[in-house]
């Protein structure tokens, strides 16, 4: 410690004659008031917090905007031809478009409703998750609430086996199936072995649980939001707004 | 598997194995005297326990039974010359077990008739029970199954643990020997004559006589010949090996385990071989000590296989040139079973009490193939009859791990070789045993 | 006291006594976040900002620290920069962000800084606790490239998302996998295993001529 | 919010994305205390206490006091495991010293132990409530646990075999962890 | 005078016991080979010249790396690399590139095998670890079954793949197996009981004829050259296990067809009672096959798989040596069900 001689004071024990020599160490530990370690702790606690505030300031905008952006890129990939859209909450089976007073957003599950260019409404968007090979893969897929035809789909978030499950976003022609589709309920079957059904989807080789269970998030996500949406009156929620 | 005699309903004890018996090469042939040696070796220590103390002296003359060594404690035995003659020297000696012991060197007259020196013995029906095994020690008797047990020991149990069964051994499971048969079928009544006074001694009234199913013959004539006025049973046992080592032999009749580490009075059984009991009758018919027995002498290394009464401290040489030498093919020297017995390296070692059989076994016989890794097969778990796992317990011999091979109940393992006999890959496992508690020994001790 | 020397200070960490492959710590994130190359980068250079931040400041102010509350003052610290590396990577390179997942979070209990606090920063200057958390932070990002490397060349064909074999390979799944990552680092470390034991049999052959 | 079912969370913590052997967290103890079975039993069920016990701070911490400062998440969650894994080691030595005899010295090695930390975050990440949180934390425990055991009996009955000279210590134990966690692939798809 | 003298000769000098069963582990493995012959001959019969490639592929694999890696000791003759391979090449299809076989040849015997320390102190079955490892690393080449092919001689995939390139065989006439078919397919009809006896159904190359495993199985079993516990308890759970299922109506298959039906045979007879990785006592045997059984059905009714049989063996195959430790033989002496635990140890 020949680096140091400015900061470090020489350690000059103390004997207390009073004090049994066995135990020479207590002493001095003792020495150090309570009070100076709550402190340092509370000075540390303080400086720490301050940081990540200041630094969270500064962040906070730039995460939520990308968060946003991705959000809405989402919606405009599920529903094409979107020109704009409103968030709903499902309250208590629902719709509202103001979260209820002391409420968390996150707490709620979100509907996305979008209009084209001349505010007419294209359709919904909604996510779901459901348990995959792995893990839960979670969908993002728009439809229209009427008819029940699927407009598009977006993995969100998968775990599935890389090079065979993580096709159901990876394969492009897999994705392709799940735009403008007539008819839902979808079912998933071998590649080749379709009987020409509108509502079949080509499952991907070797995955075929990761491609069922895309087919099974939209299908129960539709049944799951179609009576709710087809109650709710859209446009009185979702008052029209100025472009 | 020549003949694999399993009757079903027959007694028994779980595991175990069947090596081939080959018995046959032997069990017809009457017993025969082989004739005195011009040399005769008695190792002070024939038996387990402390040395004799020499009371003989170089060129001291000596006739047949005369005590030339006398016990040095209470777990140890008299040893008797067994050849007039004169001491030559009392000098090491090599030893069956291996190391040089002392040993008491006779020249033997050449033109004795060896016939024993007379000796005092009163009549065993008039004695108290006590004289009894004080008569027993005197003569030298220990236990002729193998492990050459000074019999008096035994013969007085732990007070908390009486012994109300006698149960006499002549199942005989090592292959090849066939020295306790012809025991049983040339001399039916000194066996039973020996139990009468074992019974005596030890203050009962029953006794089993185990053998197994093998020998017919001997199991008929130990019935015809029993006693009446004692509750005396033969009992067929089932032909496997270790059938008689004494934990099975209980187990196999009384259906009774011995605890680890307890004494077979423990369950109230005392186990005397067949060989044992009729030598004891002799001691209290002729006053003959205990200084010669029939021996096996078999293989298909050896020229004419045979039973021979033969006087202890004959050299195994003069045993093997009277049976007519070695074939071309002989290969190893066993004395003992093929199971348990020991190598010989020298053709000088003498005969012992405990020496029930030599083998000379042919290369086709103990063929020897290379030592494979342990596959975990299982197999030796099924053959221990006293349910270890050696498999495990090798394992932590190879590795040093002595300690742990203890609390996996090492101090059970009685070396009887089933786990070695039925290893496919030829791990020497009881002889990783044997070496293991040789070494924990040693850690005791230091 | 220690007999080093700055330059051995940096120098140690890097190889001979490199964070993951040697001393096996941090062993968490080389395995979990290492099935690509940029994934692999993007933990080192959050852990390297993490290292050097702490070791700068826990090291200039390890005089005011009461040895009773050192250890909970070096995770304080910790955990704020993690956080920090948190919001930052969140903001800068959302993408990686979301790859590394909790991840990041779990920088904090990365037991590789922690013990260069306890052991280094604690009684060494500025500079040098600078040096040693360097050097440190470079070995750790070099173990952590080796693996990303290895197992996004075999898992998908690519290195740094650039096609190494052209389009026919055959990736090896397992790879990017969670068993590929214990395989791969066993892999490593059996080949350091034979790479000093093939060393040593030339040194000791070298000195036996 | 998350609508997991208790079961699919139970399950897939302790053997389909086992926390070990799919997540690499506590490879530590993994790695180092992973070589007699006691240990490794008495390590396994140490950890399922103290799991459970993070996963209720961390909801009390998400649900009352971090609501509006999700950014303080780190620094609070390891002041909490810090201090929680303190208090359990004091209390567990005041009422039940024969407990803490046979825990001792795993308790104080818990607060760098990636499992405990993960356990809050991923926890908070999934938005997993009250009951699932602890399903959640017991199924994790009892996957560390399967994890750990599984490797000690492996060790323990690797040592008596030659293992070349070079996989000797982390090699192997590498490798067999990648061979377990091969195995546990058959659990894919489980839920 | 020594014998040696006398003899002229060596003298032995060996301890007890001096006679050896005539059983040992090079005969027991060479006659597992043998009994797998009818297989392999079966599967060349169903599948063609690939089957021969594929199997000869993962037996080089293996062979190979034993001379390679396995030591001083004369380690291919012992006979316990050849069954590996064999094994392995059993249970993949007909199709698989023999590069990829190859490396799970090198994969089971390297990492599976000889970094244990080689014969017997293995944990896993290297097989089936390099099976996994072939299922982990190229999901869909070993998922791809060929569909009948128009002539004997014809090649069932893309056998000859340039190494590390991916089969060509996407178009490829793809067939399911009765198992997969029962589980995923579009239109699931339970395959005939006869023809999973025979083996006339897709599937990999030895997993197809349950009854001539069978009768390797038997054989073996009555040469004692196999622990017939093992078979049987997994068999006797799978069927009761699986019964139950299908007759709460949990699941598609009856007991006879999960009999029958996949590598379960292979699995049971051969991979299962692999020595080495199996318990050593039959309480643990016991354990161990009512496991597999109860895995074996969970994996097949409930997984993501249509096959568990491989990884069910493996599973446990990691829990033999906490199986060994906890049903060790009882103490002689001691009182009937109690055994003697390991946790006496303790003190």
């Amino acid at each position: 410690m020949n680096e140091r001689p400015d900061t470090d004071p020489i350690e000059v024990k103390v004997v207390d004659p009073s004090q049994p020599d066995t135990a020479p160490e207590t002493p001095a530990e003792e020495q150090v008031s309570t009070l100076r370690l709550v402190a340092t702790l509370a000075v540390a606690g303080a400086v720490a917090g301050l940081l990540i505030v200041l630094v969270n300031l500064h962040t906070k905008p730039i995460i939520d905007e990308y968060r946003a952006e991705q959000l809405r890129l989402a919606v405009y990939e599920v529903l094409p031809g979107v020109a704009r859209y409103r968030t709903l909450y499902r309250v208590d089976d629902a719709l509202v478009a103001q979260v209820p007073e002391g409420a968390k957003a996150s707490d709620f599950r979100q509907a996305y409703v979008g209009y084209d260019e001349t505010g007419e409404m294209i359709g919904v968007a909604t996510s779901r998750g459901e348990s995959g090979f792995q893990d839960i893969v979670l969908v993002i897929f728009g439809f229209e609430p009427e008819s029940g035809i699927l407009l598009g789909m977006k993995v969100l978030e998968s775990k599935e086996t890389p090079g065979l499950g993580d096709k159901i976003f990876k394969d492009q022609v897999f994705v392709d199936q799940f735009f403008a589709r007539p008819q839902t309920p979808l079912a998933a079957i071998k590649k080749g072995s379709g009987k020409g059904l509108p509502g079949e989807i080509d499952a991907i080789t070797g995955a075929t649980i990761s491609s069922k269970v895309v087919v099974s998030i939209i299908n129960n996500g539709i049944a799951d939001w179609q009576g709710v949406l087809q109650q709710a009156d859209l446009e009185q929620i979702v008052p029209e707004e100025a472009p | 598997m020549a003949a694999r005699l399993k009757i079903p309903g027959l007694p028994s004890f779980r595991n175990g194995v069947h090596p081939p018996e080959n018995k046959d090469l032997t069990s017809g042939i009457p017993s025969r005297r082989l004739p005195f040696p011009d040399e005769v070796i008695l190792p002070l220590s024939q038996h387990i326990g402390r040395p004799a103390e020499a009371l003989v002296k170089p060129g001291d003359r000596v006739e047949r039974g005369d005590v030339i060594a006398k016990a040095s404690g209470y777990v140890s035995s008299f040893v008797h010359a067994t050849a007039s003659g004169t001491v030559k020297s009392i000098e090491h000696w090599p030893h069956p077990a291996g190391a040089m012991q002392p040993s008491v060197r006779i020249d033997v007259d050449p033109h004795s008739t060896q016939l024993q020196r007379p000796r005092l013995v009163p009549h065993w029906d008039e004695v108290p029970a006590e004289q009894l095994s004080e008569e027993i020690s005197k003569a030298g008797i220990v236990g002729l199954g193998g492990a050459a047990f000074p019999m008096h020991v035994k013969l007085r149990p732990p007070e908390d643990q009486p012994v109300d069964v006698l149960m006499v051994n002549g199942s005989e499971c090592e292959p090849y020997l066939t020295s306790d048969h012809r025991t049983m079928l040339e001399r039916p009544e000194h066996v039973h004559q020996g139990i009468r006074i074992v019974l005596r001694a030890l203050g009962i009234s029953r006794a089993v006589i185990g053998i197994e199913v093998n020998k017919p013959d001997a199991i008929e004539i130990m019935r015809e010949t029993a006693p009446t006025d004692l509750d005396v049973r033969v009992q067929p046992l089932t032909v496997k090996y270790p059938q008689g080592a004494e934990k099975m032999l209980i187990k196999a009749v009384t259906g009774r385990e011995v605890p680890s580490g307890k004494l077979p009075a423990s369950v109230g059984a005392l186990v005397q071989n067949v060989a044992t009991t009729a030598s004891v009758a002799q001691v209290f018919e002729t006053g003959q000590p205990l200084i010669e027995r029939i021996i096996t002498v078999s293989g298909r290394g050896i020229r004419q296989p045979g039973n021979w009464v033969i006087p202890f401290g004959t050299k195994l040489s003069d045993v093997i040139a009277a049976c007519g030498g070695f074939t071309e093919d002989a290969s190893e020297i066993v004395f003992g079973g093929p199971m348990m017995g020991q190598s010989q390296a020298s053709l000088d070692v003498p005969v012992l009490k405990a020496t029930g059989g030599i083998l000379v076994l042919s290369k086709s016989e103990c063929k020897r193939q290379d030592i494979l890794p342990c596959i975990r097969c299982g197999k030796c778990i099924d053959a221990c009859p006293v349910f270890l796992n050696p498999q495990l317990m090798g394992a932590l011999a190879r590795v040093d791990r002595f300690e742990e091979m203890t609390e996996n109940n090492l101090g059970d393992c009685m070396l009887c070789g089933c786990c070695s006999f039925v290893c496919p890959s030829n791990i020497p496992l009881s002889q990783l045993f044997a070496m293991s508690k040789i070494q924990l020994s040693r850690l005791k001790a230091a | 006291m220690r007999a080093t020397t700055p330059s051995q200070d940096f120098i140690r960490g890097i190889w001979k006594e490199n964070p993951v492959l040697i001393q096996m710590l941090g062993l968490c994130p080389a395995l979990a976040v290492t099935n690509t190359v940029k994934n692999a980068l993007a933990m080192s250079a959050a852990t390297f900002f993490v290292l050097t931040c702490s070791s700068v400041l826990i090291s200039s102010v390890k005089n005011f620290i009461p040895k009773e509350v050192r250890i909970s003052s070096y995770i304080l610290v910790i955990a704020t920069f993690v956080t920090l590396a948190d919001m930052m990577l969140q903001a800068y390179a959302p993408v990686q962000h979301k790859e590394l997942g909790a991840f990041i979070a779990l920088i904090v209990v990365n037991c590789m800084i922690l013990g260069r606090q306890e052991a280094f920063s604690s009684r060494n200057t500025v500079y040098r606790s600078l040096l040693d958390a360097v050097g440190t932070g470079i070995g750790f990002t070099i173990a952590l490239i080796m693996m990303g490397g290895f197992r996004e060349i075999l898992g998908i064909g690519t290195f740094f998302d650039i096609s190494l074999f052209g389009p026919n390979f055959e990736p090896w799944v397992v790879m990017v996998l969670p068993a590929g990552g214990f395989l791969m680092l066993g892999f490593i470390i059996l080949g350091m295993g034979v790479y000093e034991q093939r060393k040593q049999a030339r040194e000791a052959h070298g000195e036996a001529a | 919010m998350n609508d997991q079912t208790l079961f699919s969370i139970f399950f897939s913590a302790m053997v389909v994305n086992n926390f070990t052997l799919a997540l690499f967290l506590g490879l530590c103890p993994f790695m180092g205390v992973s070589a007699r079975v006691e240990t490794a039993l008495r390590m396994g069920l140490a950890n399922i206490f103290v799991l459970v016990l993070t996963s209720l701070s961390a909801w009390v911490l998400n649900t009352y006091i971090l609501e509006n400062a999700p950014y303080l998440r780190i620094i609070s969650f390891i002041i909490v495991v810090a201090s929680l894994v303190q208090i359990v080691e004091m209390v567990v030595k005041k009422i039940a010293p024969v407990l803490f005899r046979q825990l001792g010295i795993f308790l104080p090695l818990m607060t760098t132990n990636c499992a405990i930390f993960g356990l809050a975050i991923f926890q908070t990440n999934r938005g997993y409530d009250f009951l699932q949180g602890i399903v959640f934390a017991i199924g994790a425990g009892l996957g560390l646990t399967l994890a750990l055991v599984l490797m000690a009996s492996i060790r323990e009955t690797s040592e008596l075999s030659d293992i070349p000279a070079i996989a000797k210590g982390t090699g192997l134990t590498l490798i067999i962890a990648g061979s377990l966690s091969l195995a546990f692939m058959g659990f894919a798809g489980l839920l | 005078m020594s014998f040696k003298e006398e003899k002229h000769g060596v003298v032995k000098i060996t301890a007890a016991p001096h006679v050896r069963s005539a059983e040992s582990t090079t005969r027991i493995m060479w006659s597992v080979v043998l009994s797998l012959l009818p297989v392999t001959a079966a599967s060349i019969w169903f599948f063609g010249p690939s089957a021969v490639l594929v199997i000869g592929a993962s037996v080089a694999g293996c062979l190979l790396t034993e001379r390679l890696f396995g030591g001083q000791r004369n380690s291919i003759s012992d006979g316990s690399a050849m069954i590996t391979g064999l094994l392995l090449g059993l249970c993949l299809p007909a199709g698989f590139p023999l590069w990829m076989a190859f490396i799970g040849g090198v994969f089971g015997i390297g990492f599976g095998k000889i970094i244990f320390g080689g014969l017997g102190q293995n944990i896993f079955n290297p097989a089936l670890l390099g099976r996994a490892f072939l299922q982990a690393a190229f999901p869909v080449a070993i998922t791809t079954w060929p569909g009948p092919a128009p002539d004997w001689w014809v090649l069932r995939g893309d056998n000859f793949a340039l190494p590390f390139m991916s089969p060509g065989a996407a178009d490829a006439v793809t067939g399911a197996t009765p198992l997969g078919n029962l589980k995923f397919g579009d239109d699931p009809v339970a395959t005939p009981l006869l023809d999973l006896l025979l083996g006339t159904t897709s599937g990999s190359l030895g997993e197809t004829s349950a009854l001539l495993i069978l009768l390797g199985g038997i054989y073996l079993a009555i040469r004692g050259h196999l622990n017939w516990h093992i078979p049987v308890s997994i068999l006797v759970s799978v069927f009761a296990f699986s019964g139950v299922f299908y007759w709460l109506g949990l699941s598609p298959f009856s007991p006879l067809f999960m009999l029958f039906s996949g590598g379960l045979m292979l699995g049971a007879w051969y991979m299962a009672t692999d020595m080495v990785t199996s318990p050593v006592t039959h309480t643990g045997c016991w354990v161990f096959g009512v496991s597999i059984g109860l895995l074996v059905v969970i994996i097949r009714i409930w997984g993501g798989l249509p096959e568990g049989v491989m990884y069910a063996i493996l599973l446990m195959n990691a829990l033999v040596p906490f199986i060994n430790r906890a049903t060790q033989p009882r103490k002689f002496g001691s009182p009937r069900g109690k055994p003697e635990p390991a946790a006496e140890k303790e003190s």
